[in-house]
């Protein structure tokens, strides 16, 4: 029973296979301790195309993947749970979110923030883009972020707000607890945004491609946002298979994106209207139901009635819940129920007096 | 960009471009959208090669990264970045006014004052840059034929008496706003689509679509159903066109829409005293969830009673949920003082819009 | 099969391949088809060696059959019965997961396929002391989560030895699942690692993410990637009596993804959904395949901090 | 050929057990001498049921202690390239049935739990499984096989669990040209019909149905055919001719949803007999296949 692997499972072309099985070779140990000239004269393939086969199979480091490091070895669980532990999530201002999520948006992971228009979507992306470069002794990252857009809603001056208002917290902060102040202001955190504006799914694709190197060059990178990843696949896609199968490449050089660099994946998704016999229409996330299982922690931001609402749809360790949220001038966040405190907020006209709830 | 030509990227060997236009490979878009295992078919190549045929590729199309300050820069230097509406509590709350470089929408119930205000917002538009104007030309597209150049005339004379008091004045400002009827969507598409050279030419500055609505509604029907779906298609088309001229030339594009009755709960704590005369229906923007998603800031006018009108901010990527009353005078729309605040919003899907049923005459 | 070559057997020297070769006798296979004596006659090779050598290549290169009387020793000696954490299912399932055989369960999204992984992690590890790998395909497994059905189930003391006996292998495409498999048979062939000696349960979270990708468009190895992927599936768990476990996903009204080819692949296969009408944390989990039982059974299970358990 | 000695020739020549009449209902009067089965159908609708229960009435003894167990008392190579072969079933079966014949025997004495052990472990003696992991190793077993056929007359039946194990991966091996994904299963096809006329034995093979059904051009065809040219219509050969040509019956096998019973079509192709109509429903119970 040879044990070695077989050629077919390699990435090779359909022509060379035909050519290696007919010359005879099958297994890896067919080919080892081969040169590419005599390769290429027993097979008939082209020199180069030998190499190229020869040094996919024969080395052992490398595998099949696109970029050639070692295939991980296996990690023991405990290894796995120290690592999680030590990795810090991205706290945002809502304390209601964070302990939804767990602390935050957790790194390694793909969360999916699903919402109905002008629910918030892109204010949470924006929020968690600033959040993310919070100072580390305020339990932050330190980090920069991507934000990756495809709807064109980002309007700078927005993210002015969302960072002026996350700069006086940390000098409020700051000052409570006799740190330095001014270790984070406006500028730096625009600074630490990386804006990419793609205009159709090719472009979406090839960014996402390209990641990895933009993230080795700038390696305080710890979070890539992209808002609304529906939007360029939703009209003019005629082959919806093709559809899917982009989508879920995507979604595995995402999570490969993540695991790789222990940075965090925050992707925005559309809703849409499912006629289901029998029920009455109701919204479901966009993207068909295969793209669901790609992001691994999925939260559906509604309305109900005049209240937003963040549920908690799917994740691998949090039991399901909802919180209420709401969209301030100065960002996302929580709606602190004893209602005194709830009634100013609304009423307060001047948007740069704000006053925050100490996370 | 996407459509980049394979045979403009030097990096790419010889025989590689050619065997990749010999299987009719011509575009960057055709190489990213297949999967290596289908390259690997096509072309023949090592899996090394083929991973270095997609890395140019992506390289060639790959959009330029800016950070947020250089973003900011560049827009604090551009000609100010938002289109002032001389609704000054309006403006306030927006930042300055109508953000460029994005798609507004006004809605709102016929009569209410939607037409008035695109033709103000016209007018605004030639002013000279000091006087919040965008010394441009204006391209209205009309679907409706609602557009009257007395209006316009008279809006300019009363609301910029120095500068429009004499005829040929007028006539200059006349002839910056190009007018343009269609009757039929497919008219309209075709127009989007060769708009870059129209902007172009024209030096314009400002794009309006009155009632974007008007001829969705009258080519395809709204019931559930398969061309519910190419609604939705052409619909989100006619936006990604829309947002691409938009930004690129970084103008202001406002459409218009329209009101449709939703049957079904609307929002639960909806307050008593608003009864509405018509059955449990609920009156909101037309054109559904997804148009929802295609536009950046909603602006929703509604009737407040008989004479006083109110316009709602319901989705703005900048303002809180806030109203202003209005009035239409000889000089187009004019904010009333009292009445501007807060209100408690939704879903702009589902936003409830107050409309005039009873005749003014009847409540007296 | 492979190419005809010197050190292939003794008889076998340098100029007897090159004369073979010259004869059109390129692979194994052709050398076994040939007639003999036609051949000896072409390349004036002496027929008693080419009947040897046709001997040895036919003795080395093919499966030798095996007596089903010992095969029954072996396999009653070396196959066991992998208890879930939930009794009822386990009536169901007429004991639990078989070693040696590939199961599947497939459901909707966050339809508790990862937490039924987990707790079956767990539950082995106590309950038939033996090893697990978790091949994690879409980033699904949670350390933490499976720490908190240790230690709700067993306590602190047990927690750091359940967390060390389930090794985890991130693998995002085909073939890097297919290394990662490659290098789990080699380490139980070799027998270099301990903690493989007593490995019983394989876990690939979502085969789906893996194998999509590679499906359709104008290429026409996908299903053959599909196929040898399950054949190494397979494979290992009968020649290593192993319970593989899959994850796959169901799209649209209850349609498992993968299409027919898969469905031939799992000896068993659970369909997990979450009733409209029940709590959040209750699911259902159906048997509609088994090459064993008669499908169609139904039971309840709930998704708590210890896992899955019966839901009464 | 070589030189033979005289045990191979008579083993050649020699009848070899026939197995007639096992599973009677369904190969009704019994699969003879070169006869090359194909059980077609869907996952999951009992193919490889049927062959162990094929399997355990071939390889039990005609009588034991004076009880007639009418076994066929033959041997068998079963080649398993699915993995899917489960002994534990096999014996499950066999003890059921041995139990079930013992039970209504008048003169059984009581329990005989470790003779009907030992009967067991001797039955499965005389069955060898082979498992292989693609077609051009299944290629050179075939040919090593022919050594063992020779050597033990007892061997009347091959059977092979899904003959479409490999379709897949041959057909991402051979590339472009058709030949070269097909050359394989040619070959042992070739190989098989030689073992069928020298040794007329007896091919049993599943094939799982890998293709969805093809696109069937007028609708009202499929309603008014009769049951028999539906299933011509849904089974669609995808593997090489040379296979096609050596199957002489096929039986396609459909499972009831609703009733979890299995209805079983046999269809002989090409035979002089007209396409016969037999339909036999049975049900898969503990102790193995129940014709209804």
């Amino acid at each position: 029973m040879q044990s070695q692997r077989e050629l077919c499972s390699f990435p090779i072309a359909p022509s060379h296979k035909s050519k290696l099985t007919s010359a005879g070779f099958l297994i890896t140990e067919d080919l080892k301790h081969l040169k590419p000239s005599e390769l290429s004269k027993e097979t008939g393939i082209g020199l180069e195309e030998c190499l190229e086969i020869l040094k996919l199979v024969c080395s052992e480091s490398v595998d099949g993947s696109k970029r050639n490091e070692a295939p991980k070895p296996a990690v023991s669980a405990l290894e796995r749970l120290k690592e999680e532990q030590s990795l810090p999530p991205i706290i945002t201002f809502s304390e209601g979110l964070d302990n939804m999520l767990g602390g935050g948006v957790p790194l390694c992971k793909i969360t999916e923030f699903c919402g109905a228009p002008g629910v918030g979507k892109t204010q949470m992306c924006m929020q968690i883009a600033v959040d993310v470069q919070i100072p580390s002794q305020f339990g932050g990252l330190q980090g920069e972020a991507v934000y990756i857009d495809t709807e064109g809603s980002f309007i700078v001056e927005r993210l002015v707000d969302i960072a002026k208002a996350t700069v006086d917290h940390c000098n409020e902060m700051a000052r409570l607890e006799g740190f330095k102040e001014g270790e984070i202001t406006v500028e730096s955190v625009l600074s630490g945004v990386h804006f990419y504006r793609c205009h159709d799914y090719v472009e979406l694709l090839a960014t996402v491609h390209l990641l990895p190197e933009f993230i080795k060059k700038h390696p305080k990178i710890k979070v890539v946002l992209v808002d609304s990843v529906a939007f360029h696949f939703r009209h003019d896609f005629d082959d919806l298979s093709l559809r899917t199968r982009l989508l879920t490449t995507m979604a595995q050089s995402f999570i490969k994106l993540a695991t790789e660099f222990k940075i965090a994946i925050v992707l925005t998704n559309q809703m849409t209207t499912k006629f289901s016999p029998g029920e009455d229409s109701r919204l479901v996330p966009a993207l068909g139901e295969s793209w669901g299982h790609a992001s691994t922690i999925r939260v559906i931001l509604y309305w109900e009635g005049q209240k937003r609402w963040a549920w908690l749809y799917k994740s691998p360790s949090k039991k399901e819940s909802r919180v209420p949220y709401q969209i301030t001038m100065g960002g996302v966040r929580d709606i602190v129920t004893f209602p005194a405190d709830n009634s100013n907020d609304q009423s307060d006209d001047e948007p740069s007096s704000k006053r925050q709830k100490v996370s | 960009m996407s459509s980049k030509k394979i045979r403009r990227i030097r990096s790419l060997s010889v025989d590689v471009v050619e065997r990749l236009t010999k299987n009719n490979l011509i575009t960057c878009k055709d190489v990213l959208s297949r999967s290596d295992l289908e390259l690997l078919k096509l072309l023949g190549f090592g899996i090394f090669t083929i991973h270095n045929l997609r890395q140019q590729c992506s390289l060639a199309c790959v959009p330029v990264c800016t950070t947020g300050l250089e973003l900011l820069t560049k827009r604090k230097q551009g000609t100010g970045q938002f289109f002032q509406t001389s609704l000054h509590g309006l403006d306030h709350v927006l930042h300055g006014g109508i953000p460029m470089g994005t798609v507004t929408e006004i809605a709102g119930p016929s009569g209410c004052g939607k037409t008035q205000f695109c033709t103000m917002l016209s007018v605004q538009a030639t002013l000279p840059g000091n006087r919040g104007g965008l010394e441009g030309k204006v391209l209205y597209m009309d679907t409706e034929s609602a557009f009257s150049a007395e209006r316009l005339v008279e809006i300019a004379q009363h609301k910029f008496p120095d500068l429009y008091n004499s005829e040929e004045d007028l006539c200059r400002m006349a002839e910056n706003v190009l007018v343009d009827n269609h009757q039929t969507c497919a008219s309209l598409i075709k127009k989007l689509e060769s708009l870059e050279e129209e902007v172009i030419t024209h030096r314009i500055r400002l794009v309006i679509v009155d009632s974007i609505a008007s001829l969705v509604r009258k080519e395809f029907s709204s019931s559930a159903g398969s061309n519910l779906v190419q609604r939705t298609n052409f619909l989100s088309r006619q936006a990604a066109l829309l947002k691409y001229i938009a930004e690129v030339f970084c103008i202001p594009v406002i459409v218009t829409n329209q009101i449709t009755t939703r049957f079904g709960r609307q929002a639960t704590e909806q307050d008593e005293e608003e009864t509405t005369e018509i059955s449990d229906g609920y009156v909101t923007v037309a054109l559904g969830n997804t148009w929802s998603h295609n536009v950046n800031t909603r602006l929703i006018l509604q009737y407040l009673d008989g004479e006083k009108r109110q316009v709602l901010v319901a989705k703005s990527p900048v303002a809180p949920f806030t109203a202003f009353n209005y009035t239409i005078q000889r000089d187009g729309i004019v904010q009333d003082e009292e009445g501007a605040g807060l209100y408690a919003g939704t879903d702009p899907g589902v936003q409830q819009i107050n409309v005039r049923t009873s005749l003014p005459f009847y409540n007296t | 099969m492979s190419a005809v070559r010197p050190n292939l057997c003794p008889q076998l020297s340098e100029d007897v391949v090159s004369k073979l070769r010259s004869a059109g006798v390129k692979t194994v296979v052709d050398l076994i088809k040939t007639d003999l004596e036609g051949l000896a006659l072409e390349t004036s090779l002496p027929y008693k060696d080419l009947v040897i050598i046709r001997r040895l290549l036919l003795a080395q290169f093919s499966t030798f059959p095996v007596n089903c009387s010992d095969f029954y020793l072996t396999t009653i000696a070396s196959s066991s019965i992998i208890p879930t954490p939930a009794e009822k299912l386990n009536e169901l399932l007429d004991g639990g997961l078989y070693t040696s055989e590939v199961t599947e369960i497939a459901g909707e999204i966050s339809s508790g396929k990862t937490q039924f992984c987990l707790s079956l992690c767990v539950s082995v590890v106590m309950k038939a002391r033996q090893n697990v790998v978790f091949i994690d395909t879409c980033g699904g497994f949670s350390a933490d989560r499976l720490a908190e059905i240790a230690e709700s189930l067993y306590g602190e003391e047990h927690l750091e030895h359940i967390l060390q006996s389930v090794k985890v292998i991130e693998a995002f495409d085909i073939f890097h699942l297919m290394t990662a498999l490659q290098t789990i048979k080699d380490k139980m062939v070799k027998k270099v690692d301990p903690f493989y000696d007593t490995l019983k349960l394989l876990v690939v979270d979502s085969i789906t993410a893996v194998i999509y990708p590679s499906l359709g468009g104008q290429q026409m190895d996908g299903h053959g990637l599909m196929v040898q992927l399950s054949l190494k599936l397979r494979h290992l768990a009968a020649d290593f009596s192993l319970c593989v476990l899959v994850v796959n996903n169901v799209i649209g009204d209850g349609k498992v993804s993968l299409g027919k080819t898969w469905s031939h692949v799992p000896h068993c296969r659970l369909l997990i959904s979450h009733p409209k009408d029940q709590e959040s944390n209750v699911r259902e989990l159906v048997l509609i395949k088994s090459s064993r039982l008669a499908t169609g059974g139904k039971t309840k299970i709930g998704i708590t901090e210890k896992g899955i358990e019966d839901w009464t | 050929m070589q030189s033979e000695t005289g045990l191979q020739l008579l083993a050649r020549l020699g009848s070899r057990p026939s197995i007639a009449g096992v599973l009677s209902p369904i190969f009704n009067d019994g699969p003879s001498a070169k006869d090359v089965i194909e059980l077609f159908g869907t996952e999951g609708t009992g193919k490889s049921e049927i062959l162990l229960n094929l399997v355990a009435g071939i390889i039990l003894p005609k009588t034991w202690k004076s009880v007639n167990l009418n076994g066929k008392d033959a041997s068998v190579i079963f080649i398993d390239n699915d993995y899917k072969f489960s002994i534990l079933r096999l014996v499950t079966v066999m003890e059921n049935r041995i139990h079930a014949t013992l039970k209504n025997a008048p003169q059984a004495e009581e329990n005989l739990t470790n003779d009907v052990e030992l009967l067991i472990q001797k039955c499965l003696s005389k069955l060898s499984l082979i498992r292989c992991t693609n077609s051009s190793e299944l290629l050179v077993t075939l040919y090593s096989l022919e050594q063992t056929l020779l050597s033990n007359p007892n061997i009347s039946v091959i059977m092979i669990d899904s003959i479409s194990a490999f379709y897949w991966i041959d057909k991402c091996n051979g590339g472009e040209s058709l030949a070269a994904q097909e050359k394989n299963l040619t070959l042992i096809s070739e190989v098989l019909s030689k073992f069928i006329n020298s040794f007329s034995l007896i091919v049993i093979a599943t094939k799982c149905a890998l293709m969805k059904k093809r696109m069937r051009e007028d609708y009202n065809l499929e309603k008014s055919a009769s049951n028999i040219d539906r299933l011509k219509n849904d089974h669609q050969e995808f593997l090489c001719k040379a296979w096609g040509q050596l199957v002489t019956q096929r039986f396609h096998v459909e499972k009831q949803l609703a009733s979890n019973h299995f209805k079983c079509h046999c269809i002989h192709l090409g035979s002089s007999k007209n396409a016969d109509k037999t339909v036999i429903q049975f049900q898969i119970t503990d102790n193995g296949i129940q014709v209804l």
